[in-house]
């Protein structure tokens, strides 16, 4: 367990160093001048040297590569000629949303995407099994954005249910802000008018984004489930006489949650960056809006720092994962 | 002739595994070695080591006098040519994908002995002569029963002509009914094209019936050895003895389950590397040696080595 | 295999024993817990479907009764008053802050008085002087004083950042002193007859010199401190402000200026929505009581929905298609002109709705100078198209040209479609490029990596001479940093180059105005660029918006606005 | 041999087919097979013969679909088990039946240790396990049940020849090696002290002396506890050192069964005889052994008459098209080979 | 062969006696397949696209609305006889652009995986079959690229790349292939250890010989599985560039722009988004269900066995 750790947290700043070589040489090797941009349409030579200079564009890319790095170990993100704000307290900010996002959806995915696997595999062939496989090959086919667009036009324009986008009722004093993630907040705060206010501007992309979710989870668990059904100890707990209850909500259960459980770690990575089509579409301050708003801007040190913060997030979502399948599957575990 | 030799091979995996442990042993031209253990025993590593599939950790393997350990992989193509091996498992030995054709003839294509019709005609004769229809050359594996594959798998390895044939297991996968064929054809084969065998198992009973030599080997290490007809009636190694008294006899009138035997398996018994490996399931390790010396392979009686503290050469009658 | 590998040493078996047990009731915990949630979790998911039955706005506007929620399209990314001066920057700090003169509405903008009182200038244009009213109060209470004036002013120039570039070209730090507490003076460079004009334009706020010291860090006298705080004196002040998702404003009840409607709002909230669709969707849905650049294809939605309408404005938002005249088949006049006889206006007007104003000239409407007689002299003709391009090597076509707009705007799409189609009938391949607005502007910087044709937006002060000298003087681009977008024709025409020299200089305004006139004959009759047409400002208002009148930018004043919900 | 047979398994007439994508295999092919009361049977076959789905039909284990139960009766206990289902089934199973399986390392759930399943396994045959698992323990009856539960468990596992039980219970299952799982398996088996233990080949995948250490534990506990065997598997001397009596399998027929001593020593059936013939044994000189020629046919398309016709050394005509009827050559020995109708009893 | 007299054969049925096991392995395989209702219309459907994709410059009725025509008068006309499914706002047929649409999708979807599997499974074959450093060298750069959330790196490389049908090609190859190496590397380390390959070394054969005529083939399926499931992605994927405007350059048509277009003008043009939206979603459906079906007929698993 201490080596397989050990040998873990060795490989992560290896990933983040070529991950930071990849994105920084991806992003300055793109042509555009952020600089012109910064200085505006009517900037003298001079006030564009000098910005030039203050973003140490005039040196060698290595060196600037390593200003940025010596800069990132010392906790300093950047700064942002676009926002013209330091990038690290903003990816915080923004990530919190993300993460609020991704967390709701992967439950709402879990909670449907678990009965339907297992009714999909007791099943098997008959009816439950298609329509649970319908519905998740068809929720990973419909475009993602379209499906927003969709539910925004229904849910908020046509039936006024929810609101259009956002993140919080602009009417309504903010929340203080504790962790970022407005549930958890206004739980904290005990303020139950915004607690409500916030899930209802949740439910329109969390609804979104979990589609994914349910579709993988479904699918993974019933093949799971399907496998081990199979296995013997299935046979042997039914000859023993357990009830058919009984083995499909724990016998199975258990072992077909430790696959899903390394899938997780996959999961919450690919919303925590795919969530930015949903975050486009409605308006959600997350941070991969923040990123592609950097890309189109060529803002490069946020699009590095947003690049390399995922990177770490799903490195340690990844790890923690990892232990996680180690504490509950004791086969590895303990050996 | 001495055709195989080997001077103590060892085979370490991972730095603490010592699959096979210092094994020495000979094989004469024309004759069937048998090498016995169960399972976890490292016969197979044994097997596998001898053409170099897996790389010894130290040791020699000399073959026609010739060393092996230290041939480049090109230099050692015209040895494995020489050295075939017979899969235990006739599912998993086979690539699915590939026709019997392909399959037979690939290693006549590979040294490039043969090819296009030549080669067909190659491929359809050793079919004949393993017992397959030659019509069925377009087949794929899966639509073979267990004896066809196994019959594929030999003329597979007997294409080429080999000199050593290494049969691991082949036989432990089938059913005894099937099993007598390709033993009987394995039998055949050898006469025919004066084949010498190295036969892995672990059923005592194919041995005895296949083998002029056998050794046995346990947790990596030859425990005892010799000539099939002194060891199936002399056994000197407590395990051997054991081994014998737990085959089921299909005699009825011959009861085994009255008789004692060892207590516990390798696994739940282990061996803490110290002294004889055999000890903790040894059912008269006595001696204080047993847990502290590690034996060495002795001459009993002529033709017969083992590897015990409590067998000494006079304590057995000729 | 080592995993099935058992050790019986006691050891190990009481460490599995300890392994298991705290796994067990950790997973009992959580069990739990999980437990205690769902159960508390079923009545306030019934709540929440309670709050979803009843009737939003009213349960809320009890509580916050005068709250303008605005959809703006753009991210307001700081409130430094010494910085750029994104619209949506700049319309937040125009409710923070006063400044100088303010635009009360109407077309073309009349300047009008806000902190100052009287101005008036030296007869050669080269020293101006401002009387400062003494009524204004910043937030803390503390009296407004020239003292700030010159600070902020000051504190901008020392900045040199974008809102200090066509300033700077004027006045120097030095240049503006405080004789006494309400009088201000500016002492020019170099003359200029419309300094107040460009004042009033930069809209520069007047930050408290007092809250800013107080603030200083590293003698940055408050820069860093007044990115994200405000310290002015203008109607709104800030009530909560989290970057990246709540822009909240609050009104200051004893504005020194009074207000000036029926009613007042107690509050703005900025809902920063990029997408224009949701933007769309929120006015329509009556969560955004305004939304801002509204696509012209949806105005007749808005106005069609019973509680919403749309306001159109043309400003100063003027699009060119800017030629590359030193390369390429552009640099080639009657190309250029075949060019211009090619682009049929009026289909791309019809693409926005109608919702355009063609422009006639260099100079859009609304610039001192604007010659309404002018007749589009390149409207769509294409047997002149045909002519021109036989005077060109290029007359069978066969050549490809590119046309580089910003990716994702469909305006500027529609134009390169509606040429592209044109050009194929005479052989010629128009490349649609959208770029990344940094690749326009950095490609724009020398004539080598310079577009064919580049449709490019100008926003300027309503003032001829910097309009003209940007786009078409030779030194705008020809120098040793190379040219602004603005400058993405490369045009080098000597004669224009020296008039625009004797412009900026002269006070005369009917030289003025005869250089202007001169300048745009000999322009046009170039074509270095097509003037295509004046983009409008699209507002869309709830009907219980009220007080709301155009002045001239994207945003509104919220100053003026109240909301009445009766109607 | 008891005189006072009583049959605790009568299948007659069985015919099974299993749906597979490439057809329907008709895997069992009219199986008539009684079972005393006390009997330790060996059945015995190749693969493929049917004998497991002959033995799992007993408590209807064999999953369906692809398993088809075209024709005939398992009677248990007297009870039809064909007609069984749900509630019924699994009750039957938890009190009358116990199955020890083949692979042991596949037998034993991974995840959970040998404690919680051997006590679900003790409970349910109490009638006491709560299909709410998940809060199971919490109440205070339930609690102490499974303490019952744990320390009958530890009973069992001690009597099965588990060193130190109250200690290796808290383990998992990936603790213990091939022969121990076997053991715990048998140990779940027999708990609720079932009529029959069905035992599918459950030393095939052990060594010799595990298996004859496994194979020791079911004789003592035969004896022991008044427990009827089927023990199903593909060697002949398993059975000879085991069983008394033997039914021995081809291609989803019983062709002949008999106490072991007089089908062993005297083999009626030209399949049974070649099975025998076919292993070494140490009078047999190499070169020497006599398999069965041929192959195993395909279930999906049988031959019409006897199955073994195609491989047999005396098929007639007669055999290639006709089914031969069971004959009983003496009182309790059967044979269904035309060979021997001759010596048929008058029943 | 074995008998001299037998008539001379056709060199189909001599063909068709050679192979009767792959016919046969075929036909039951064409069976199966046939049972899963759902994959069979996913079949049905995708071979009904791939016609539409190909086919598709012959009989559109508007070809030139693809290439740049446009009819200012015709604006957003709703369908109708003469327009499908309407027009666009610059007058365009959208069912024109609908349907040659179909054709960019496939063509950047096979180029993407062509690319991507071409990389990945060389990589992965590499890192798998030698193991060693070659492996720790491949399989981390691999982890950094899944690192990374393909839509997110893809949506970064093509916005800095700026807007083009090779650029969007490019980010999505380079967001893809690591999945395939994965697979490749993980059943590479599975198959080495086979019984098979070893005995292909047993008998000589080199390394490249064992990689490619051994073990690749063997690892077809599971390929073939992922790359149709994978299709439906890449196409959703290239949808999504598109919509955020950076997918295929004007005046080409794709559903994700003609999505995001046609969007300003729903209500009122619902046409205008609606039929690209489900064309798309029809396309990454149908090969859903068609790699979900493949699943379950390749898997080794669902053979039911007595």
């Amino acid at each position: 367990m201490l080596r397989f750790l050990a040998r873990r947290l060795l490989i992560i700043p290896l990933i983040l160093l070529g991950l930071s070589i990849v994105t920084f040489t991806v992003s300055r090797l793109v042509p555009g001048d952020p600089v012109k941009l910064a200085a505006g349409p009517q900037a003298r030579p001079e006030q564009i040297i000098k910005l030039t200079e203050e973003f140490g564009l005039d040196r060698p890319l290595p060196e600037q590569y390593f200003m940025y790095m010596t800069g990132l170990l010392q906790g300093n993100w950047g700064y942002s000629i676009s926002t013209k704000r330091e990038v690290g307290p903003d990816l915080v900010t923004y990530f919190a949303a993300t993460l609020e996002l991704t967390i709701v959806s992967t439950l709402i995915g879990l909670a449907v995407g678990i009965p339907l696997a297992v009714v999909s595999a007791r099943w098997r062939d008959r009816w439950p099994d298609h329509f649970s496989r319908f519905i998740s090959i068809g929720a990973v086919s419909v475009p993602v954005f379209w499906i927003a667009i969709v539910l925004q036009i229904v849910l908020a324009q046509n039936l006024r249910l929810l609101p259009v986008s956002g993140r919080f009722d602009p009417r309504m004093s903010y929340p203080e802000t504790y962790t970022g993630l407005l549930l958890l907040d206004t739980l904290i705060g005990g303020n139950i008018p915004a607690f409500l206010t916030t899930l209802r501007y949740l439910i329109i992309p969390a609804l979104c984004q979990s589609l994914l979710v349910i579709a993988l989870v479904t699918r993974q668990l019933r093949g799971d489930l399907l496998d081990i059904v199979r296995k013997d100890f299935v046979l042997v707990a039914r000859a023993n006489g357990i009830p058919e209850r009984v083995i499909w909500t724990r016998y199975l259960m258990k072992n077909a949650l430790i696959a899903t459980v390394s899938m997780m770690g996959f999961l919450i990575g690919f919303q925590l960056g795919g969530a930015v089509l949903i975050e486009y579409v409605l308006d959600w301050p997350g941070i991969g809006q923040y990123a592609l708003k950097a890309a189109l801007q060529l803002d490069f040190q946020p699009i590095m720092g947003s690049t390399l913060f995922i990177g770490c997030v799903v490195v340690l979502v990844n790890l923690i994962t990892d232990l996680l399948y180690r504490v509950i599957d004791p086969r590895i575990g303990l050996s | 002739m001495t055709i195989l030799e080997l001077r103590n091979l060892t085979k370490v995996f991972g730095g603490r595994v010592r699959a096979v442990d210092d094994v020495s042993l000979t094989i004469e031209a024309g004759a069937t070695f048998g090498l016995l253990g169960e399972s976890g025993s490292g016969k197979s590593t044994l097997a596998r080591l001898i053409p170099r599939l897996i790389e010894p950790t130290s040791g020699e393997i000399f073959f026609e006098g010739k060393p092996l350990q230290n041939l480049r992989e090109r230099d050692l193509r015209p040895v494995r040519e020489q050295i075939q091996i017979v899969f235990q498992n006739p599912f998993s030995s086979l690539n699915p994908r590939m026709t019997v054709r392909e399959l037979i003839g690939e290693p006549l294509y590979i040294h490039k002995r043969a090819s296009g019709a030549a080669l067909d005609e190659q491929v359809r004769e050793m079919m004949r002569l393993v017992g397959l229809n030659p019509e069925h050359t377009n087949r794929f594996p899966h639509e073979f029963s267990g004896g066809q594959r196994q019959r594929i798998g030999i003329a597979r390895a007997i294409i080429l002509r080999p000199k050593l044939l290494i049969l691991d297991e082949p036989t432990s996968a089938l059913d005894v009914s099937v099993q007598a064929q390709v033993l009987n054809l394995l039998i055949d084969l050898q006469r025919t094209l004066h084949l010498t065998y190295l036969l892995i198992t672990h059923d005592l009973s194919v041995v005895r019936y296949m083998c002029d030599d056998v050794a046995l080997m346990y947790l990596g290490s030859i425990v005892e050895q010799g000539t099939v007809q002194r060891i199936f009636r002399q056994p000197a190694h407590p395990y051997t003895q054991a081994l014998l008294r737990d085959i089921p006899s299909t005699d009825p009138d011959q009861r085994m389950l009255e008789s004692v035997s060892l207590e516990a398996d390798i696994v739940s018994a282990p061996w803490n590397g110290q002294g004889c490996r055999f000890s903790p399931r040894c059912p008269v390790a006595q001696i204080g040696e047993c847990k502290t010396v590690e034996p060495a392979l002795v001459e009993v009686t002529t033709g017969q080595r083992a590897a015990c503290h409590l067998v000494k050469p006079h304590l057995v009658t000729p | 295999m080592a995993q099935n590998h058992f050790d019986p040493t006691r050891k190990m078996v009481e460490d599995f024993q300890a392994g298991r047990v705290s796994r067990r009731e950790f997973l009992k915990f959580v069990t739990a817990l999980t437990a205690g949630v769902a159960t508390a979790g079923v009545p306030v998911i019934a709540a929440a479907k309670n709050v979803a039955k009843a009737p939003v706005r009213g349960t809320l506007n009890q509580v916050e009764p005068k709250i303008l929620i605005y959809g703006g399209s753009q991210d307001i990314a700081t409130i430094d008053p010494f910085d750029r001066t994104d619209y949506s920057i700049a319309a937040i700090i125009r409710q923070l802050y006063d400044r100088l003169f303010r635009f009360e509405g109407g077309w073309p903008q009349p300047i009008e008085p806000g902190l100052v009182q009287e101005w008036s200038s030296s007869a050669d244009a080269s020293e101006w002087t401002f009387k400062i009213t003494d009524q204004a109060r910043f937030h803390d209470g503390s009296p407004l004083t020239s003292e700030d004036v010159v600070f902020s002013y000051q504190q901008t120039l020392k900045a040199q950042k974008q809102r200090s570039s066509l300033l700077s070209g004027f006045l120097d730090v030095d240049g503006i002193t405080a004789p006494d507490a309400t009088t201000v003076v500016m002492k020019l460079k170099i003359p200029y007859g419309s300094f107040d004009r460009l004042l009033a334009f930069l809209e520069q706020p007047i930050a408290s010199k007092a809250i800013a010291l107080a603030n200083e860090v590293d003698g940055d006298g408050g820069a860093a401190y007044l990115i994200d705080h405000e310290a002015g004196s203008g109607p709104f002040r800030i009530k909560n402000w989290q970057i990246g998702s709540v822009y909240e404003l609050e009104a200051v009840e004893d504005y020194w200026q009074g207000w000036p409607g029926e009613g007042r709002l107690s509050g703005v909230v900025w809902q920063k929505t990029e997408d224009a669709g949701t933007r769309k969707l929120g006015l329509l849905a009556g969560n955004f009581d305004i939304s801002d650049t509204i696509s012209s294809t949806d105005i007749e939605e808005i106005n069609a929905n019973e509680t919403t309408m749309v306001s159109v404005n043309y400003g100063l938002l003027a699009g060119y298609l800017k030629y590359n005249t030193q390369a390429g088949p552009t640099a080639d006049p009657n190309f250029r002109k075949f060019l211009a006889y090619s682009f049929d206006r009026q289909a791309f007007a019809d693409s926005q709705q109608g919702y355009v104003s063609i422009m006639t000239g260099p100079l859009p409407e609304g610039v001192p100078g604007y010659d309404p007689d002018l007749d589009p002299q390149y409207s769509y003709d294409p047997v002149k198209a045909k002519e021109h391009l036989d005077m060109t090597e290029f007359k069978d076509g066969g050549i490809s040209i590119d046309f580089v707009y910003v990716s994702g705007l469909d305006f500027e799409e529609a134009g390169g479609l509606i040429l592209l189609a044109e050009l194929q009938k005479y052989n010629i391949t128009l490349n649609l490029v959208p770029k990344n607005w940094p690749d326009i502007v950095g490609a724009c910087t020398v004539p080598e990596s310079g577009p064919h044709i580049a449709f490019i937006f100008d926003a300027f002060p309503p003032l001829a001479d910097t309009w003209l000298i940007e786009k078409y003087s030779s030194k705008s681009w020809d120098r040793p940093t190379g040219g602004s977008y603005q400058a993405c024709s490369f045009y080098k025409n000597e004669t224009v180059d020296s008039l625009l020299d004797e412009l900026r200089l002269t006070t005369d305004t009917a030289r003025i105005d005869a250089i202007v006139q001169e300048v745009q004959t000999i322009i046009s009759n170039d074509a270095p660029d097509m003037p295509l047409y004046v983009t409008p400002n699209i507002t869309g208002l709830n009907k219980r918006v009220k007080g709301f009148t155009y002045y001239g930018d994207i945003s509104v004043d919220f100053w003026r606005l109240w909301l009445d919900d009766a109607t | 041999m008891t005189q006072s047979a009583q049959p605790l398994v009568e299948i007659r007439d069985l015919f099974t087919e299993m749906v597979t994508f490439d057809g329907v295999s008709k895997v069992l092919n009219g199986v008539n097979l009684t079972i005393n009361k006390g009997d330790l049977l060996g059945l015995v076959g190749e693969t493929g013969c049917g004998k497991s789905v002959t033995a799992m039909t007993i408590p209807r284990l064999v999953p369906q679909p692809p398993a088809r139960y075209t024709r005939g009766q398992v009677l248990f206990r007297g009870e039809d088990m064909l007609t069984k289902q749900g509630e019924e089934l699994r009750q039957t199973r938890a009190q009358h039946i116990g199955v020890v399986f083949q692979d042991p390392m596949t037998g034993l759930n991974p995840v959970f240790t040998i404690e919680q399943q051997m006590v679900d396994a003790i409970l349910t045959r109490q009638q006491s396990l709560h299909a709410t698992g998940f809060f199971r323990g919490w109440l205070p009856s339930n609690r102490e049940r499974r303490r019952q539960a744990r320390e009958r468990a530890i009973q069992l596992l001690r009597r099965v020849g588990i060193p130190e039980p109250e200690k290796r219970i808290n383990a998992y299952p990936h603790q213990f090696s091939g022969g121990m799982r076997q053991r715990v398996l048998i140990a779940m088996a027999i708990s609720g002290r079932p009529d029959l233990l069905i035992a599918d080949e459950p030393t095939t995948a052990l060594d010799v002396s595990v298996q004859a250490q496994i194979l020791r534990l079911i004789a003592e506990l035969v004896r022991e506890i008044d427990l009827t065997v089927l023990l199903i598997t593909h060697n002949i001397g398993v059975v000879a050192q085991l069983c008394n009596r033997i039914a021995v399998m081809y291609a989803g027929n019983v062709v002949e069964s008999g106490p072991t001593r007089e089908v062993l020593n005297a083999p009626k059936h030209p399949y049974t005889q070649g099975l025998l013939q076919a292993i070494p044994s140490e009078d047999i000189a190499r070169g020497e052994l006599v398999g069965v020629a041929g192959s195993v046919p395909s279930l999906l398309t049988p031959p019409p008459g006897c199955r073994f016709a195609p491989r047999c050394a005396h098929a007639t005509d007669r055999c290639l098209t006709a089914f031969p009827r069971t004959i009983a050559v003496t009182s309790q020995h059967e044979v269904a080979c035309v060979l021997h109708e001759a010596e048929a009893k008058t029943a | 062969m074995t008998t001299l007299s037998s008539p001379p054969l056709s060199r189909w049925s001599r063909w068709k006696a050679d192979h009767a096991s792959q016919i046969t392995d075929l036909r039951r395989g064409i069976y199966r397949f046939s049972r899963n209702r759902l994959s069979v219309i996913g079949l049905t459907l995708v071979i009904l696209l791939l016609i539409i994709a190909i086919t598709a410059p012959l009989w559109v009725p508007y070809p030139g609305d693809v290439t740049g025509s446009i009819n200012m008068a015709e604006r957003l006309k709703p369908p109708s006889a003469e327009h499908l499914f309407g027009t666009d706002d610059a007058g365009r047929d959208v069912f024109s652009r609908t349907i040659m649409a179909t054709r960019t999708s496939f063509q950047v979807g096979v180029i993407i995986l062509v690319v991507a599997i071409t990389i990945g499974v060389t990589l992965g074959a590499i890192a798998g079959y030698f193991g060693g450093w070659v492996n720790q060298v491949i399989m981390r750069l691999t982890d950094i690229m899944l690192t990374f959330p393909g839509i997110f790196l893809a949506l970064a490389i093509s916005a800095a790349l700026g807007r083009g049908v090779l650029n969007a090609m490019l980010a999505l190859s380079i967001t893809w292939w690591p999945g395939y190496c994965r697979l490749v590397e993980a059943q590479m380390l599975k198959m080495r250890e086979e019984d098979f390959v070893a005995g292909a070394r047993a008998i000589g054969a080199s390394n490249t010989r064992i990689i490619f005529r051994h073990i690749l083939p063997n690892l077809l399926t599971a390929i073939i599985i992922k790359a149709s499931m994978d299709f439906g992605f890449a196409v959703l994927n290239l949808a999504a560039l598109g919509f955020i405007g950076v997918g295929v350059l004007p005046p080409e048509p794709d559903w994700g722009s003609m999505i995001s277009a046609g969007r300003r003008f729903i209500p009122g043009s619902w046409w205008y988004s609606t039929f690209p939206g489900l064309f798309m979603f029809v396309t990454v459906l149908a090969f859903n269900l068609l790699g979900d079906g493949l699943r379950d007929l390749l898997d080794p698993n669902s053979t039911v066995r007595s």
